[in-house]
């Protein structure tokens, strides 16, 4: 088993204040996971806002620089100081998709400019024929058409079909990771499942592994393999998704998922959280020494000590 | 029955002009629909599809080049009846926050950047309230702290105040002054589970304890289900069902409800869920007929010539489509007796 | 405590004052009154060296309230040994500082040794050099050994336009740092002192002394204004400006225009000539220099062709709008000059034949170009033209050049230009091209403007350069090729030439790249002219025929030669207004002083002055 | 590009005006080339001439017909303001791009050299460059000085939109989609900074004319080249105010601020026109 | 508290090396000029009288040494260096041997007297009367005050300046037109000195302000027009906070921060404008001094009115950082 990616007790931490003032903030703290290679997988990173999901993704496109540990991709270890021609590889094999369809690409210009751009810097050609054959080829995969994009500006496609550009975009240097930062957060409920969907099938269909990372604890339970649950920059319960989400066993996590509204309530008015949940959560979240602990059924769990 | 708002055959445009050219987007076309006291009202439709245009001529917070075109906009506040729209500057300056706030899309750019939250209370606040010093102080204290906020927020600046508490700051900003009518557009999107959920609660436990009326716009379903009394479905500019929430969640009487309910999945349920086909539609063009018959599954020619009226097809329940008797309920829509699993 | 009481306000009735225009920029170093000091930035034409610093003669560039010589702190006239290696000096007695200390002799022997100990001082180089020793023979007598033979040693203390001064023994003999010394306030030994100064150096006032009649100025009379006040106004609009609104008495300069919308806009204000042209023809003559050094005007030929394609009515005309005082001779048509050197000449003028060098000779000399000119300008400025011919002559010059292309063409190819199309090629088969440096503005710089034109329309490509440094370093660096300037200044109200043709000799001139001393800007060398100035040397300055005659042989080499082209003089427009005060010198009337207030001569005017009896309100 | 143009002119008034005014002063600028007199011939007619049909301008001191006279300045003034403009906005962009996209050391490299020539006084600088070159200061040598020395302001406001703009999503999709730093900047981000390049480019102008002016009448250029500046020197040279010869000095400043106003409305409409805010509303969605 | 002082402690750093490149640049561009002191010196001195070129040559020996010429230019740079961190560059050399920076003194309040006072009144005017024509897009009044500003604003500020000496000069001769102060009052605190300086300065401070106040009017009213899209403004406005309120401290309050940081930028350019008031309205200042420097191509003088205009600019802002965070609670004081 080779292991496609793998992150070995990486920390982040942001200077705060001064030059000269001490004060940080621990965005991301010791997380180790790793991805394989045979297996496509879609692996989930869920955790409130500003818990270090979108930091950890930066570190893994290599956008950021690790404070301690170290991301390995096929062995190969990403920085962010890799020259130009390291930084292409490497973006041929790991490659990105954005939160915001309608932000995704310069609203000036027309789309197939980034697809034909792709095609030409990763598949190493300057041939029309070519470039114009990974471009609808990737859109194929998609559900679209180089016929239906060629020559269009994004205002003139809907939000579900920038999304599967960009995602288009990202598929044509045929990479087997696929990053995606809340890819669904943006869109409506109308769209959102056509992404998500999309998503499910480029891992069954063309062996593309995912990281998916959302709020959204339905859709995560919809599509994901594995997932992680952040809080505050440390990972609190790591597992089978449909395992964890089913049944979860830290406070955080079964907060996350108490607050999660269902329209199967409709009408019911079900809003109320418990707070002795939150205390609980809150408090661990400042709690100075812990693990995650290995449990039967495969799960980590963070673990505090004296609590 | 108590009407706070009435609103018949509105119809609000945007109208441009490029270099000589007129365009008109049509945001809110023939929208005809009342408000009760005391009822929390949703608004549910995709984006684009002309909720905040709406939104802003019930606030009267029209800017060209938005327009009513068309209807009226009617409050009733303590038996005086005013028209946002047409109502004189003065006239609108007496109803509002007093009796009518609003609580606008995208709480992160509605404060002023340079001017702590207290300067900003007590430009908003001060006058309608009619309090001064202390006693105005006290009042904003008391109920920032209902809204779980403690009083040192008010000398933050807003960019020192996280999302959450942004946005908990603008629901105590509209809610201050106990007003009658309640309109809040998007008040959590961009917010995390667990937040929203918090913020919700907040809003809900306001208008019951003031008995105030909320209109309030998201495109989340589950927020709907768990807050609004009525729901009521926009697509591309018209009302294309209303009714009480359970009914349009359990029972809806229109495809484009009938698929929204259905689309998320749940925690514990992994059937596949199709999306919906096709592209809005531009509101500049609609297509003719009824709007959203491009793609409806249920369409039938007749669909693609003539508008559905709104008809009433249950108590407060009703629905624009001409097959709505053939509408039910998608697979793996909720049902209201499958207990959340586990 | 004294300092909160408010300082007097000090009024300066208008009738009691008058108000100078001073043509220097405000002062750099308004504080600094020591001005035997070079480069430190003392202001000289702000009324001290006019009103306050006193030397031995004056020599007026006109004629002169009794003739243009005065003895000023010297008795009598400069008394020299028979080979002129001595020179004694009767000096006047009963003169005072103004601070009650006599004048005598130790002042004057004071200030020569003085400055040849302290190199650095604004006299030092030449004492050093001419003098051998001084003493004081008595309280009133100074006697100079000069270290070699020097008939104009005494110009040194002669006042044209400004002298060696006088220092005050008594108070920079107790300086320890004579070059840092900023002699403030100054101690005066002219009839006023000083009042008041801007810090800025906008503006100086002085207040007549008790005892003037204990200076030298009292031999003239009482100067009438009891504050005289110099105002620095560096643009030339708010120096008219002010004058209209009379807040001002004596302009040093306008330009033409301005000048003549002055005289139309105000009543009571005049030039030096009360009609066209109203300038005062300054002792100066602008010209064309040719840097001789340069072998394409090292012929004479070429030089006489570029003067015979010259238009002097278009040239008057173009730089003083005709209000020029145009002169054929190497002599500037003023002070007493026209009288000495321009009627006499007129004749041999006339006839004199320039040989083409082809076998054909022309005379090139057009007696009437003056009335010429005249007539242009009587359209336009009518009865202020005047009509009389010696007037006229008087105010527009006697003659000049006739312009002859064809002659000119025939030079030139004499000299070995050739001209193709119509371009002019020098002998190497180069273009005739080159840049002609003239000033940045005022009337010489539209004299370069023109003559530079009309080369051109010649087919000579002609450059004009406003230059700004071009007396500073242009000229004597001999970094030009043809300019528009002067090298010929006079004492104006006396016909001896050694104001600057002793400078002109062989001996001093510069080789290429290397500094010219003073004057002989062309770089001219010429045997002819050396004996000339040796004969000058040996000439009594007093011996007024003798020099007349070195003069007029001068004249005729230089129409031979032609290693400038003389143009007209330095005509200044100075302005007076006469509604406070009145007894101003005038061309006609009387001539007696240089209206030009910058002159430290300036200060005879104001014995002549009489208030008029307005009064401001 | 044409029909942009027609609709330009069709619908918007104040491109129609602006258009007019600046092609007046252009076609009266290039008359000059038509001129019956050399540009610096002085005395070819009377002198001090009203305004008149025979010479539309009247005549200056100096014996010139200032129409022609004063379309050879406007010729020269024109190409000196744009050269300035263009040269300037291109090593602003270059640098604000620069500094904006790719931040960090480079940022403050840029920003610290940005920072002196914010602080540097120019106007000794010009001067002292006036009395080394002296003449050689002509049109073209004085417009590169000033472009080099006018760019730092509008740098900084070019660095700030691009700042926002290097964290916008769509710049991290031309990174993963290969593009270099150069062809993000250059394709991706001067679009949005358009605006502040043309309505700079015309504050530019002013400002450089203004210097162009402030030297050559205080007599630091080449005189003898006329331009705007050249013609107030003279002008102010001859006491033209004061004399009454009005017409030298206002009907080139009337021109100045026509052209101004001109190219004002033209920046204006123009920047309506490229702003990517009203352009996509224009495009409709 | 501590953040600040870093924050002050980091700008003050920028500040000292900004005025150290500005100062080399103007060390080494002033040592360009073709003019030599002494040479301009010999030619005024030389001029009264005939002098023999012997004399010349030993006058010139004495200046070179005496104004201390014969040493390597990077001498003279380590020696210019060291002199400016005392604040005594030596001697000028047009004025020798008074210290540059005496004369500099001299001229300095008078310059930034009378710029402040016209920036300040530029500045608010124009702000002010921008931010109220950006709010109140219809009225006449502030349309027509737009068209003004854009008019007059190409009109180059010789001519304003020159125009006004001729209205108030001339045609109605009611101001004073030259100088900083009158002739019969002398300088100190007293009130005739003090309303002497105020009458001379009207008519230079008001063509500054005039031709200065367009730039920030244009630039606020544009600036103006984006902030009332702002959401914040809209929702004041929905509210209905009090419109004085809006205008003044929602509206323009937002806009001047980055007035503010252009007011930092533009202060660089303002030395030019100076000159031309000084020459027009003969007013004393640093101007005509730098230019009678440059003529007399006194390196030291040039050095030292380049190196306090530098250092004035850069302190100004410096003061303008300073008051940024205080302005704009979100700049981070880091
Ligand atoms: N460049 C940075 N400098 C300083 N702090 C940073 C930086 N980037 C992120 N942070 C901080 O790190 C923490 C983690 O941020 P991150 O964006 O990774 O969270 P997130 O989980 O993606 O949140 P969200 O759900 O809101 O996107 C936050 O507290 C954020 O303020
Ligand atoms: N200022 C405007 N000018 C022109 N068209 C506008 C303007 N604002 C909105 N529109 C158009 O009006 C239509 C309805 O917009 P509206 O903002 O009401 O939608 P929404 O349902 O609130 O969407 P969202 O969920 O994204 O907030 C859209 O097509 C939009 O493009
Ligand atoms: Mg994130
Ligand atoms: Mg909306």
């Amino acid at each position: 088993m080779t292991d496609l990616l793998e992150i070995r007790n990486v920390w982040k931490r942001f200077p705060m204040g001064g030059l000269l003032s001490r004060a940080h903030i621990d965005a991301v703290q010791d997380a180790s996971f790793s991805l394989t290679a045979d297996k496509p997988e879609i692996f989930t990173i869920i955790g409130e806002s500003g818990s270090g999901k979108t930091t950890l993704a930066r570190m893994i496109l290599g956008l950021e620089q690790p404070s301690e540990g170290e991301i390995l991709f096929k062995g190969q270890s990403v920085s962010r100081n890799m020259n130009r021609e390291k930084r292409l590889e490497f973006m041929s094999q790991v490659q990105p998709v954005f939160q915001n369809p309608f932000e995704a690409f310069n609203p000036l210009k027309r789309i197939d400019r980034y697809l034909a751009s792709t095609a030409r810097q990763f598949l190493k050609t300057s041939d029309r024929a070519k470039i114009d054959a990974a471009m609808d080829d990737a859109l194929q995969k998609v559900g679209l058409s180089l016929k239906e994009i060629a020559g269009r500006y994004p205002h003139e496609l809907s939000g579900g079909q920038l999304q599967r550009c960009a995602i288009a975009r990202a598929l044509i240097p045929n990479p087997p990771l696929l990053i995606a930062d809340e890819p669904v957060s943006m869109v409506d409920a109308s769209l959102r499942m056509a992404i998500v969907n999309l998503l499910r099938s480029l891992r069954d269909d063309f062996g593309v592994s995912v990281i998916y990372i959302t709020h959204d604890l339905a859709t995560a339970y919809y599509i994901s393999d594995r997932l992680i649950i952040m809080q505050k920059g440390r990972i609190v319960e790591m597992g089978d998704a449909r395992v964890v989400l089913s049944d979860p066993e830290h406070p955080y996590s079964r907060l996350l998922k108490a607050s999660v509204l269902s329209s199967e309530d409709a009408g019911q008015g079900k809003l109320a959280t418990n707070p002795d949940m939150v205390a609980e959560a809150n408090r661990l979240a400042t709690m100075p020494s812990s693990r995650l602990q290995e449990r039967p059924d495969g799960r980590l769990v963070r673990t505090y000590e004296g609590a | 029955m108590d009407t706070v708002l009435d609103v018949k055959g509105l119809k609000a445009y945007y109208l441009m002009k490029y270099f000589g050219i007129s365009r008109e987007v049509r945001a809110v076309d023939d929208i005809t629909m009342s408000i009760r006291r005391n009822e929390i009202y949703g608004i549910a439709g995709e984006s684009s599809s002309g909720k905040t245009s709406l939104i802003k001529v019930l606030a009267a917070a029209m800017r060209p080049p938005l327009e009513v075109v068309d209807g009226s906009v009617r409050y009733h506040f303590n038996g005086e009846e005013i028209d946002p729209t047409t109502a004189s500057k003065e006239d609108l300056k007496r109803i509002r926050w007093k009796h009518l706030s609003y609580i606008m899309q995208g709480s992160m750019s509605v404060l002023n950047p340079v001017r702590r939250i207290e300067r900003t209370f007590a430009d908003f606040a001060k006058e309608p309230l009619g309090l001064s010093g202390p006693a105005f102080r006290e009042r904003v204290e008391q109920h920032l702290s209902s809204l779980k906020l403690p009083p040192s927020v008010l000398r933050s600046y807003p960019h020192e105040l996280s999302g959450g508490m942004r946005q908990r700051v603008t629901i105590g900003l509209a809610t201050v002054c106990h007003p009658e009518f309640i309109i809040a557009d998007e008040p959590t999107t961009a917010l995390d589970v667990v937040v929203q959920k918090e913020v919700l609660s907040m809003i809900r436990e306001i208008q019951q304890k003031m008995g105030s009326s909320v209109v309030f716009v998201t495109h989340d379903m589950s927020v709907h289900a768990n807050m609004a009394d009525r729901i009521g479905i926009i697509y591309a500019g018209r009302l294309v069902e209303e009714g009480p929430t359970r009914q349009m969640f359990f029972a809806p009487k229109h495809p484009y409800t009938a698929h929204l309910v259905a689309s998320l999945p749940r925690i514990g349920d992994t059937t596949q869920r199709p999306a919906l086909e096709g592209k809005p539609p531009n509101l500049a063009d609609p297509p003719p007929g009824c709007r959203f018959h491009p793609r409806c599954p249920l369409a039938i020619d007749k669909c693609r010539t003539d508008v559905p009226p709104l008809e009433t097809v249950d108590t407060d329940h009703r629905t624009a489509c001409w097959r709505w008797q053939d509408v039910r309920p998608l697979d793996g829509a909720p049902t209201g007796k499958m207990e959340a699993q586990l | 405590q004294e300092a909160a009481e408010a300082p007097p306000i000090n009024e300066f009735p208008r009738e009691e004052t008058l108000i100078i225009n001073n043509p220097e920029q405000p002062a750099t170093n308004p504080g600094m009154f020591n001005m035997w000091v070079a480069g430190n930035g003392a202001a000289w034409s702000n009324g001290l060296h006019q009103l306050s610093l006193d030397t031995l003669w004056f020599i007026d560039p006109d004629a002169g309230l009794d003739g243009a010589l005065y003895n000023q702190l010297a008795a009598e006239p400069w008394e020299y040994n028979d080979d002129f290696t001595e020179m004694t000096v009767n000096l006047r007695d009963g003169i005072y500082w103004s601070d009650g200390e006599e004048f005598t002799a130790d002042d004057v022997v004071f200030t020569v040794q003085t400055q040849i100990d302290t190199p650095g001082m604004v006299w030092s180089a030449p004492f050093s050099e001419y003098v051998e020793s001084v003493e004081a023979v008595d309280e009133h007598t100074v006697h100079f050994t000069l270290s070699k033979a020097n008939s104009r040693f005494h110009s040194l203390f002669s006042v044209r336009w400004n002298a060696a001064w006088i220092m005050p023994e008594h108070v920079f003999s107790e300086v320890d740092d004579v070059l840092a010394y900023d002699f403030n306030p100054p101690v005066s030994l002219g009839p006023y002192v000083l009042n008041s100064y801007d810090p800025n150096g906008y503006w100086y006032i002085w207040e007549k002394r008790e005892d003037w009649d204990r200076t030298a100025i009292a031999e003239w009379g009482e100067p009438a204004p009891q504050y005289v006040i110099y105002r620095s106004i560096p643009s030339t609009d708010n120096r008219l400006i002010e004058m209209a609104n009379h807040d001002l008495d004596m302009i040093h300069d306008l330009t033409p225009e301005g000048m003549f919308s002055l005289v139309e806009q105000c009543d009571t204000c005049r030039g030096w000539f009360e009609g066209f042209p109203y300038a005062h023809p300054d002792p100066t003559l602008p010209m064309v220099i040719f840097n001789t050094q340069d072998e394409r005007f090292d012929d004479r030929r070429v030089r006489w062709a570029l003067a015979l394609m010259l238009d002097a009515r278009q040239i008057s005309m173009a730089s003083y709008r005709g209000a020029a005082t145009l002169s054929a001779i190497a002599m500037p048509p003023t002070g007493t000059h026209p009288q000495d050197y321009h009627a006499p000449l007129q004749e041999w003028l006339t006839n004199y034949e320039l040989d083409l060098g082809n076998g054909e000779t022309i005379t090139p000399y057009d007696p009437d170009v003056g009335l010429q000119v005249a007539e242009m300008v009587r359209p336009q400025f009518g009865e202020s033209v005047p009509t009389d011919e010696t007037a006229i002559r008087n105010a527009f010059g006697y003659g000049w050049w006739q312009q002859d292309i064809e002659a000119a063409n025939t030079l030139l190819e004499q000299a070995g230009f050739t001209k193709q199309g119509n371009t002019w090629m020098t002998p190497d088969g180069e273009p005739f091209e080159f840049t002609l440096s003239t000033f940045t503005e005022g009337v010489i710089n539209r004299m370069g403007t023109m003559v530079a034109q009309q080369w051109s329309q010649q087919g000579i490509q002609v450059t004009p350069e406003a230059d700004p440094q071009i007396f500073a370093q242009t000229l004597p660096l001999g970094q030009f090729e043809v300019a528009t300037a002067w090298s010929i200044e006079t004492w104006g109200g006396n016909p001896d030439l050694s104001f600057f043709l002793d400078s002109w000799h062989s001996d001093y001139v510069a080789e290429p790249g290397e500094r010219q001393p003073q004057r002989n800007w062309q770089r001219w060398e010429n045997e002819e002219l050396d004996q000339i100035i040796e004969d000058m040397r040996v000439t009594e300055f007093t011996d007024t025929e003798a020099n007349i005659e070195l003069g007029n042989r001068f004249i005729q080499l230089m129409v031979e030669e032609m290693p400038v082209i003389p143009v007209m003089s330095f005509n200044v427009f100075s302005a007076y207004d006469t509604l406070y005060w009145e007894g101003f010198p005038t061309a006609e009337e009387n001539p007696y002083a240089n209206i030009v207030t910058n002159w430290a001569n300036s200060k005879y005017i104001l014995t002549q002055l009489e208030p008029t009896g307005e009064t401001a309100n | 590009m044409l029909s942009v143009f027609k609709d330009l002119i069709r619908y918007n008034r104040e491109f129609t005006i602006g258009l007019l005014l600046v092609s007046l002063i252009v076609i009266f600028a290039c008359l000059s080339f038509f001129s019956p007199y050399p540009a610096q011939d002085i005395y070819v007619v009377i002198p001090d001439q009203p305004p008149s049909w025979q010479y539309w301008f009247g005549t200056n001191s100096r014996g010139q017909d200032l129409f022609w006279q004063l379309s050879f300045a406007f010729r020269n003034t024109l190409t000196f303001g744009i050269i300035v403009a263009v040269l300037s906005r291109l090593i602003s962009i270059t640098i604000g791009l620069a500094s904006g996209y790719l931040g960090g050391w480079v940022d403050r490299i840029l920003m610290f050299f940005n920072d002196i020539f914010v602080a540097i006084p120019i106007f000794p600088i010009l001067i002292l460059f006036y009395f080394v070159l002296r003449s050689d200061l002509n049109t073209y040598t004085l417009a590169v000085i000033m472009a080099c020395l006018g760019w730092a302001f509008d740098a900084r406001l070019i660095r700030s939109v691009a700042l926002g703009l290097r964290f916008r999503e769509f710049t991290r999709q031309a990174i993963f989609a290969g593009m270099s730093p150069r062809k993000i900047m250059m394709e991706e981000h001067l679009p949005y900074v358009m605006p502040i390049v043309f309505s700079t480019a015309m504050a530019n102008m002013i400002w450089s004319i203004g210097f162009e002016v402030t030297l050559a009448v205080l007599g630091f250029t080449n005189i003898n080249i006329p331009t705007v500046g050249t013609a107030l020197y003279w002008a102010n040279n001859h006491s033209a105010m004061v004399v009454g010869v009005w017409w030298w000095i206002i009907i080139p400043v009337v021109l100045l601020v026509m052209m101004f106003l001109g190219l004002f409305l033209l920046a204006v409409s123009i920047n309506e026109y490229i702003d990517p805010r009203s352009r996509l509303r224009r495009m409709g969605s | 508290m501590r953040a600040y002082l870093l924050f002050a402690l980091k700008r003050l750093l920028q500040l000292t090396a900004v005025v150290f490149a500005g100062v080399s640049a103007a060390f080494f561009i002033s040592r360009l000029s073709p003019i030599s002191p002494v040479e301009s010196i010999i030619g005024r001195v030389s001029g009264n009288s005939s002098f023999s070129p012997q004399a010349i040559e030993s006058l010139r020996s004495t200046l070179n040494e005496l104004f201390g010429l014969n040493i390597p230019l990077h001498e003279q740079y380590f020696n210019f260096l060291g002199r400016l961190i005392v604040g005594d560059l030596g001697p000028s050399l047009i004025a020798f041997p008074t210290p540059a920076m005496q004369l500099v003194m001299l001229a300095l309040p008078w310059t930034v007297g009378l710029l402040t006072v016209s920036i300040i009144i530029t500045w608010l005017l124009g702000n002010i009367l921008g931010g109220l024509a950006g709010y109140y897009q219809n009225s006449r009044l502030l349309k027509a005050f737009g068209v003004l500003a854009i008019g007059v604003q190409p009109i180059p500020y010789y001519i304003v300046a020159f125009l006004m000496v001729i209205i108030f000069g001339f045609l109605w001769p009611v101001l004073p037109i030259s100088g900083g102060f009158s002739m019969n009052v002398r300088p100190g605190w007293t009130p005739q000195f003090i309303l002497s300086i105020l009458h001379h300065s009207i008519l230079p401070a008001t063509s500054l302000v005039l031709v200065g106040m367009g730039t920030w009017f244009l630039g606020m009213r544009s600036l103006v027009s984006n902030i009332v899209t702002e959401d914040y403004v809209t929702y004041a406005e929905i509210a209905g906070v009090k419109e004085e309120r809006i205008v003044g401290s929602y509206v323009i309050r937002n806009a001047l921060v980055p007035q503010l940081t252009a007011l930092a930028m533009a202060l660089g350019g303002i030395f030019s404008g100076t000159i031309i008031t000084e020459q027009v309205f003969s007013y004393p200042g640093l101007g005509t001094l730098l230019i009678r420097a440059v003529n007399g191509g006194d390196s030291t003088l040039v050095l030292a009115v380049s190196s306090v205009a530098v250092i004035a600019v850069a302190s100004a802002i410096f003061v303008i950082d300073m008051i940024h965070p205080l302005l704009d609670p979100r700049v981070k004081v880091e």
